[in-house]
């Protein structure tokens, strides 16, 4: 497919890096909050000009600290202003920021610092900078570690630890001496320098270190912006983490528009934070609207019988005209008077429970969401869209655009995207946004990128009539079952998933005659259960081995299947056989990625003997786990695990 | 003897009089207080309740005749009967155990665990709700008690203490009512009975224990309604004593209510819990208004009884904030 | 239901701080305020006026007043009537000494008098705690009542012992007296009681309000912070008495016209205020208002009913109001010992919450 | 902003913040305390043990001035201290938890410690009336080191809170926060572990730590369990009915025959 026509590639002409809009902004908006954070229990907020100011002091006391062109700033935190302006200071003076997962272990930092080659450490608190000093030994180039949160640092060497306001001072007293020093350093980068390393969880192997220019990251930002008519009023929240490419592109976004970026005060009270700021663009990943969702179904379990029905009600009402009135089609007048009411009633209130009522535009990515999902949202109103990209093309290779939004697709091509179906049904892309390299690692950027730029994605999926782009799987994940006909797991455990006891699923089949099933059942949601109808349970092993829970979930994967009935490709991939598993799939665990993806190959090899039980029609299977605690401790737990067989439909039946 | 000192030694022995008859509201207060921790408002008009009912029942009244009469336009009052004293005062305490169980049951039960100035409003609530529903019932005019006290002053003791007097002093002898007496010997009766009872007998120990230590009592099976049953039972009944000697005195009104008010700083003087402490204050604060109003009441205008005993224990308890009988209290921090 | 919170985040602590940080509560304090002051005036009826909002206000202040003491520095106090007295009799005063000054100094100085008076009846709180102090406090009532009563020189020795509020008026509007209007006693009593309010709120919310909290809930450790009990409770008390005060003085001057201290002060007076206070809500200005409204609207009610719509005799009427009032005290207690306020709260969060439970 | 308190010189003599000389307390007759001496060096963590009923508590009540000793001298910050009541005492900079939580219930967890801010603040009646101006000003400022010591706490989530709503170890936290809005020369903490779990005890001691270390505050506490007193105090003062039986380094009273036969022997 042909690339659309870009008609402006910057948001200003010369405004090709990340230095060069900031300046932009603090001329443009030098009162407009740029930036805010919860913290000490209100919104801290930095303008555009007050920013500027204090990544200009920044960024030239790590010239005083003696950072020279080219090199790396690996950056470890949370959300926090200051880990942001970091990355535009060390732009500043031509080094390459390389933000990374806070909660990556100590010897996951030590790759990526050694890989890097990081001179500079940028640390959130005592946790990270220990974590730095740890691995420093083995990694002789850091030279220095630089923290935000001076508590506990009392007594660190401050030849190898200092506080970021020192260093901040020391830039200061070099701006009383050379005020012009910043905007010069701010000019000297082009569109086509190196802007960032992102390093990339990878589903196998170790990380790679994605290189993306100023222009990869800012075309791709500018452009979606430009179609979604974002401007400098719109709000963020961004509590994903800084090391994850859509986080960046949507920081790029607001130094490209001008508009808020909002820190949370932590983890834990993301909802809360989310509640008073009320985005007005946000991104979840489909797993995040689950977990809403459900959480949404939970409480609303709770409640007294006329709210629940009332709330029945009108999510009946919304379900049949919701959408519609979202793309703006004409419905009738009794019902768009029943939606208003229920907007009034329950609609309203529960998106700004949610902090989702002010949400012009909210996108989804990383994994195909469930239709019922996606529909949810939709039909409160929220214009939820989804996306198609990875870190290799800066995000947006498809996104859908208003009035042609569908669960099952992922849009048509962005701005200067061209796509490219592969015989074997791999998606290959061709954009601005597609990423320089690999950084030291020619033989991956070669396999990846040919040299007509076009890139492999290492998804399956085709183009469909209305010239939308459906992703069906992994390309290296759609197996055949020995008849030959498609396997495509992760389509069947994302209806699985949207089941509120069901947390994760992973099926198999590929070389095998039937589909079978390991799931986890989601702790809350079957724990909820359990309180109200007086379950006793001590761990979530006892609560998985349940029969009732067991039931329970089988009903659900029945319900699949029937609905599997209903695609013609995917039949036959009705799960015969499945069971729960005695623990939480974990990414402490490795069993699950940072970003919650499943490792196949891995729980293929830990789980060999459960996965054999399914197909041997064994009974029940007995297991032993190593799992890991969050301070490293090990332990091991064991148990029979129960197999459970499932109706499966056939289409003879449901013809009758 | 001087006549001055005479009429002193008179205010004084009527004080004291007075005394008894503020202790045995007194009483029924700190029986509630030491049970249960409730500063009991509605003692006072427990006692109009009580002497109500009693002079109802006795002449034959008939319940609720005016709202009876109001709503269907009947014209009834009495039943025609007369009951003996007697059996009209037991017929009366039926009717203050009666209450007792449904204070507890309707009010009590529901505020366990409250705090103490909640329960303190409730008893208000209950005091206003009782005026009213006594009135209903009985009807609000001025009745007068006749149970067969003597009243009127002691001929007796006029005389015998007439020569007592100097010489030419114009002295006409000691008055003291034989209504005073009779209350005087039946606290007396009221108090030896009432320390028998909870020094002698298995509900008497039970109701210290509990007065002691909540938890501790109900740890060792002592049910806690029940108990409290008992002693807003006991309580009634203290009411019904005094509201007799106070409404053979000066007639059942409204006003007896206001005996309550009357007990109040006696409670201050003596110590919410104790029950000497309720006796002793009573008969200082007895005493000492009288005496304040016979000596210095005439130069300020009269009528000092009002806040006299107020201020007297006031400024007692300025000087000793845990009251007469009170242990001193060492914060423990 | 009605609550949209997203978007309403706080930058400062000023705005974190602020009476109602809710967007929509915020509002409909203006729109209450609006409808008191620009739409009542020229709707109410003189008998309502008379009967049902002017009395509501004089209550609501003296409420406030109560409150503070009880519900903020946990005080129990019983000699409101008493203190109403004073701040009645010092407007007497000073309107009759002082024929020239505006009745708006007339009952703020009234209040200040009280204030004084409370505090010396203050004193003894310091060693005396609880219900033993509540009883202390029925002296003031009695003791001050009296003293009204029996010293001429306080009611220019009238003959009929009475005090009666001669015509006084202020920017040349009559307030005061047999000509004055009732809504422009209506709206001179309306800003009053939402100054002091707002005085109220401010002094509660600061560290004079934290210092009488924190000698409510455990007067050691107050002490052991650095509060100077003495200071706190006597700051508590005037306050307090400033503002029963100055419901005792409008309560004479605007709403009676002319009263006798006995009558118009008695202890009922006391326990009707301290039951606006336990219904409304201990330690909640809010509660002042609602329970005063209470207060005052359900005699109105009763009485509208029972003798006008069902035609009893007006006696058997006042006994059933008697058993009516009472019974709904304790009926209120058991449902709801923190009083209308914390209803309000609880309604209130389950509102935010809508349309989840918890 | 700064919180931090002047501490020791690391390098020369210790100074004296607070002294005790011969104290003896008695209550009618019965005698708590028994002439006692000891003194608290500027910045250390000074703990006192010893058996139930050993004086400990008394000891802390006479340092707050809640109990005022029949004999001895008390001397604080190079002043003899006579006669103060508590709350003079809190204006001179020492502020303490108490070994039965002590917290305003009625309040959340932000007045709570703006509580505690008490005697940093000064506008009288009429600017509070009036609010707006010199009072909110000030309410501000102290709300704004009130929210250090919460995110330094870790209870941002429960700031709004009220006390009573939260579980014991969130409370003895709470109670230590007030104290430390007090920013006291000298923090005494009765049993600040009483009734916690192993993980409480572990956050308990951090931020005791912690307190001493970024604040410089000077911290007097009474613990009954051994290991954390051996772990986190520089100095050890042991009592036993009444009377001191030991004082010194944790090492050198650990080994003191005296304190082991009195104390150590009697608790197992």
């Amino acid at each position: 497919m042909a690339a659309s026509e870009i008609t402006q590639t910057y948001p200003g002409p010369g405004l090709d890096t990340f230095p060069k809009l900031l300046l932009h902004n603090a001329r443009m908006f030098p009162n407009k909050d740029a930036m805010r954070e919860k913290e000490f229990g209100i919104w801290q907020s930095w303008t555009w000009e007050q920013v500027a100011d204090e990544i200009e002091r920044f960024s030239l006391g790590l010239q005083v600290r003696g950072i020279q062109k080219g090199d790396k700033v690996l950056i470890i935190g949370a959300n926090r202003p200051r880990m942001y302006w970091t990355m535009v200071a060390a732009q500043v003076l031509g080094a390459i920021p390389v933000p990374t997962y806070k909660d990556s272990v100590a010897e996951e930092m030590q790759y990526v610092i050694e890989h890097s080659e990081a001179r500079f450490v940028i640390a959130e608190d005592q946790e990270q900078v220990d974590k730095v000093l740890e691995v420093k030994d083995r990694c002789p180039m850091v030279e220095l570690v630089i923290y935000d949160d001076p508590r506990g640092m009392k007594n660190y060497d401050t030849s190898v630890a200092v506080d970021f306001e020192v260093v901040q001072q020391q830039g200061a007293d070099l701006q009383a001496k050379q005020s012009d020093l910043f905007k010069q350093l701010c000019s000297q980068g082009k569109g086509e320098d190196v802007s960032i390393i992102l390093y990339t969880s990878g589903t196998t192997g170790k990380p790679k270190g994605v290189v993306l220019t100023y222009d990869n990251v800012l075309i791709t930002a500018y452009q979606a912006a430009l179609v979604d008519g974002l401007t400098e009023n719109d709000e963020i929240l961004c509590y994903l983490p800084i090391a994850w490419v859509g986080d960046h592109i949507f920081v790029a976004q607001s130094y490209c528009m001008g508009f808020c970026v909002n820190c949370p005060e932590s983890e834990e009270t993301v909802a809360a934070d989310m509640r008073e700021i009320g985005p007005t663009y946000y991104f979840a990943p489909p797993r995040v609207f689950e977990g809403l969702l459900t959480n949404v179904q939970i409480r609303m379990e709770d409640a007294a019988p006329i709210k629940r029905k009332m709330y029945s009600y009108f999510m009946g009402v919304a379900k049949r005209v919701g959408i519609d009135l979202l793309e703006g089609k004409s419905i009738g007048l009794i019902d768009r008077l029943m939606y208003a009411i229920g907007n009034f009633v329950i609609y309203g209130p529960l998106k700004d429970a949610l902090g989702l009522g002010r949400v012009r535009l909210a996108w989804t990515a990383g994994e195909a969401i469930g239709g019922e999902i996606f529909d949810f949202y939709r039909s409160l109103g929220i214009n939820i869209k989804q996306l198609y990209g990875q870190t290799e093309s800066s995000v947006f290779i498809t996104a859908q655009p208003d009035g042609e939004v569908y669960p099952e697709t992922v849009g048509r091509p962005s701005p200067g995207v061209e796509l490219h179906i592969a015989d074997d049904g791999e998606v290959l892309y061709r954009s601005p946004g597609a990423f320089h390299s690999y950084y030291k690692n020619p033989q991956s950027t070669a396999d990846t990128k040919t040299a007509e730029g076009w890139v492999h994605t290492g998804d399956a999926g085709f183009i469909n009539g209305q010239g939308h782009l459906r992703i069906i799987d992994r390309a290296k994940d759609v197996g055949k079952f020995n008849d030959g006909k498609m396997f495509a797991p992760k389509h069947i455990e994302n209806k699985l998933k949207f089941f509120p006891h069901i947390q994760e699923a992973v099926t198999f089949g590929d070389g095998k005659d039937h589909c079978m099933a390991f799931i986890n059942i989601d702790l809350g949601a079957v724990g909820n259960w359990a309180e109200r109808n007086n379950v006793a349970y001590a761990s979530y092993q006892e609560l998985a081995a349940n029969p009732n829970v067991y039931e329970m979930v089988k009903n659900s994967v029945e319900q699949v299947n029937q609905s599997l009935l209903g695609d013609e490709m995917l039949s036959h991939s009705q799960i015969s056989r499945f069971l729960i598993l005695h623990k939480e799939l974990d990414a402490d665990d490795g069993e699950l990625t940072r970003t919650k993806k499943v490792r196949r190959a891995l729980i293929n090899d830990r789980y060999g003997a459960l996965i054999e039980a399914l197909y041997n029609g064994a009974e029940q299977c007995f297991i032993e786990t190593e799992i890991a605690f969050e301070d490293g401790r090990v332990s091991t737990i064991s148990g029979d695990i129960k197999i459970v067989d499932v109706k499966t439909f056939s289409t003879a039946a449901k013809a009758s | 003897m001087s006549a001055d000192f005479l009429y002193t030694l008179e205010v004084i022995l009527n004080g004291l009089m007075a005394g008894v008859m503020y202790s045995l509201v007194a009483l029924g207060f700190v029986l509630i207080f030491k049970a249960s921790g409730i500063f009991n408002y509605a003692q006072g008009v427990m006692a109009l309740f009580a002497a109500m009912t009693l002079v109802g029942i006795q002449t034959g009244q008939i319940p609720f005749a005016h709202l009876i009469n109001a709503i269907f336009g009947t014209e009834m009052h009495h039943f025609g009967w007369q009951v003996p004293a007697f059996l009209a005062i037991i017929l009366t305490v039926g009717v203050m155990v009666l209450f007792a169980m449904i204070v507890e049951k309707y009010i009590l039960h529901h505020l366990v665990n409250q705090e103490p100035i909640i329960l303190f409003m409730a008893t208000i609530g209950l005091a206003y709700f009782m005026e009213g529903f006594g009135d209903i019932m009985w009807g609000s005019e001025i009745k007068t008690m006749d149970v067969g006290i003597p009243s009127g002053g002691s001929l007796w003791l006029e005389e015998y203490t007439l020569g007592w007097a100097a010489e030419g002093e114009r002295y006409w002898g000691m008055y003291i009512d034989k209504l005073d007496m009779v209350a005087t010997l039946v606290a007396v009766i009221l108090v030896v009975s009432l320390t028998l009872f909870s020094q002698y007998t298995k509900t008497g120990r039970a109701l210290r224990a509990v007065a002691d230590d909540h938890q501790a009592a109900l740890s060792v099976g002592i049910s806690l309604r029940a108990i409290w049953v008992i002693v807003w039972s006991i309580a009634g009944f203290v009411a019904l004593v005094a509201g007799i000697m106070w409404g053979a005195k000066s007639g059942v009104q409204f006003s007896l209510s206001l005996i309550a008010l009357k007990a109040l700083p006696v409670l201050m003087l003596g110590g919410f819990t104790s029950i000497p402490g309720a006796i002793i204050g009573g008969l200082i604060i007895g005493v000492g208004e009288k005496l304040f109003e016979f000596a210095i009441g005439p130069m300020i205008g009269g009528a000092t009884e009002n806040w006299f005993a107020y201020v007297l224990a006031l400024m007692f308890l300025v000087f000793r904030p845990q009251g007469l009988f009170g242990e001193k209290i060492i914060e423990r921090v | 239901m009605f609550y949209r919170e997203s978007g309403d985040f706080k930058k400062t602590y000023r705005d974190d701080s602020q009476t109602f940080p809710i967007k929509f509560d915020r509002r409909r304090y203006y729109v209450v305020m609006a409808i008191a002051f620009l739409v009542l005036p020229w709707f109410i009826t003189d008998y309502i006026a008379n009967a049902v909002m002017i009395p509501f206000l004089v209550w609501a202040i003296a409420a406030l007043g109560l409150n503070i003491l009880v519900g903020y520095c946990g005080q129990l106090s019983l000699g409101t009537g008493g203190f109403m007295a004073v701040g009645a009799y010092a407007t007497y005063k000073l309107m009759t000494s002082f024929p020239g000054m505006d009745m708006f100094s007339v009952v703020l100085l009234s209040g200040f008098i009280t204030a004084f008076v409370g505090m010396i009846f203050g004193l003894p709180s310091l060693r005396i705690k609880g219900f033993y102090l509540a009883v202390a406090t029925l002296a003031a009532q009695f003791f001050l009542v009296w003293l009204l009563n029996k010293v001429p020189w306080f009611y220019n020795y009238s003959a009929s012992g009475q005090i009666t509020a001669p015509e006084r008026s202020m920017f040349g509007i009559i307030i005061t007296g047999p000509y004055a209007s009732p809504v422009t006693g209506y709206l001179f009593c309306l800003i009053l009681a939402i100054g002091l309010a707002w005085v109220a709120r401010n002094l509660t919310r600061g560290r004079l309000g934290r210092s009488w909290m924190a000698i409510r809930d455990m007067d050691i450790a107050a002490e052991i912070i650095g509060v100077n009990p003495l200071m706190a409770k006597l700051s508590a008390f005037a306050v307090s008495s400033f503002f029963v005060g100055v419901a005792g003085s409008l309560f004479f001057s605007v709403y009676l016209g002319a009263a006798e201290v006995t009558e118009a002060f008695s202890i009922n007076v006391s326990f009707a205020v301290l039951f606006m206070v336990i219904i409304g809500g201990l330690g909640s200005i809010f509660g002042s208002f609602v329970g005063a409204a209470f207060m005052v609207l359900m005699p109105v009610l009763l009485k509208n009913i029972l003798v006008g719509g069902l035609g009893w005799p007006t006696d058997l009427a006042a006994h059933l109001e008697f058993i009516i009032v009472g019974a709904l005290i304790v009926i209120f207690l058991i449902v709801e010992p923190h009083g209308l306020a914390q209803m309000a709260r609880v309604l209130k969060e389950k509102l935010r919450l809508w349309p989840f439970p918890h | 902003m700064s919180i931090q308190n002047t501490t020791a010189d690391q390098q020369g003599q210790p100074e004296v913040l607070l002294d005790l000389k011969n104290i003896s307390l008695s209550f009618g007759g019965v005698k708590a305390i028994t002439d006692i001496s000891f003194d608290i060096y500027e910045g250390e963590v000074r703990a006192i043990i010893g058996p139930n009923g050993a004086g400990k508590s008394s000891m802390l009540n006479v340092i707050n001035g809640f109990y005022h000793p029949q004999e001895g001298e008390i001397w604080f910050d190079g002043k003899q201290r006579t006669g103060m009541k508590p709350y003079e005492i809190a204006y001179q900079g020492i502020a303490r938890t108490f070994q039965n939580i002590a917290l305003f219930k009625g309040m959340s967890v932000l007045d709570n410690l703006m509580t505690g801010r008490f005697t940093h603040m000064n506008k009288n009646l009429f600017w509070q009336a009036l609010w707006k101006g010199p009072a909110e000003q000030e309410e501000i400022i102290n709300r704004e080191f009130v929210e250090h010591i919460i995110d330094f706490l870790e209870i941002q989530a429960i700031r709004k809170t009220p006390v009573g709503r939260l579980p014991y170890g969130l409370q003895k936290r709470v109670e230590l926060g007030r104290a430390l809005a007090a920013q006291p020369k000298l923090l005494l903490l009765d049993e600040p572990m009483a009734g916690m779990n192993v993980e409480e005890k572990e956050d308990m001691c951090r931020f005791i730590l912690d307190v001493n270390d970024t604040f410089g505050t000077t911290i007097a506490l009474i613990e009954h369990d051994m290991g954390v007193v051996m772990d986190i105090s520089d100095r050890v003062v042991v009592l036993d009915y009444g009377r001191k039986i030991g004082d010194g380094d944790p090492t050198a009273v650990r080994n003191d025959q005296t304190v082991i036969d009195a104390y150590l022997g009697v608790s197992h």
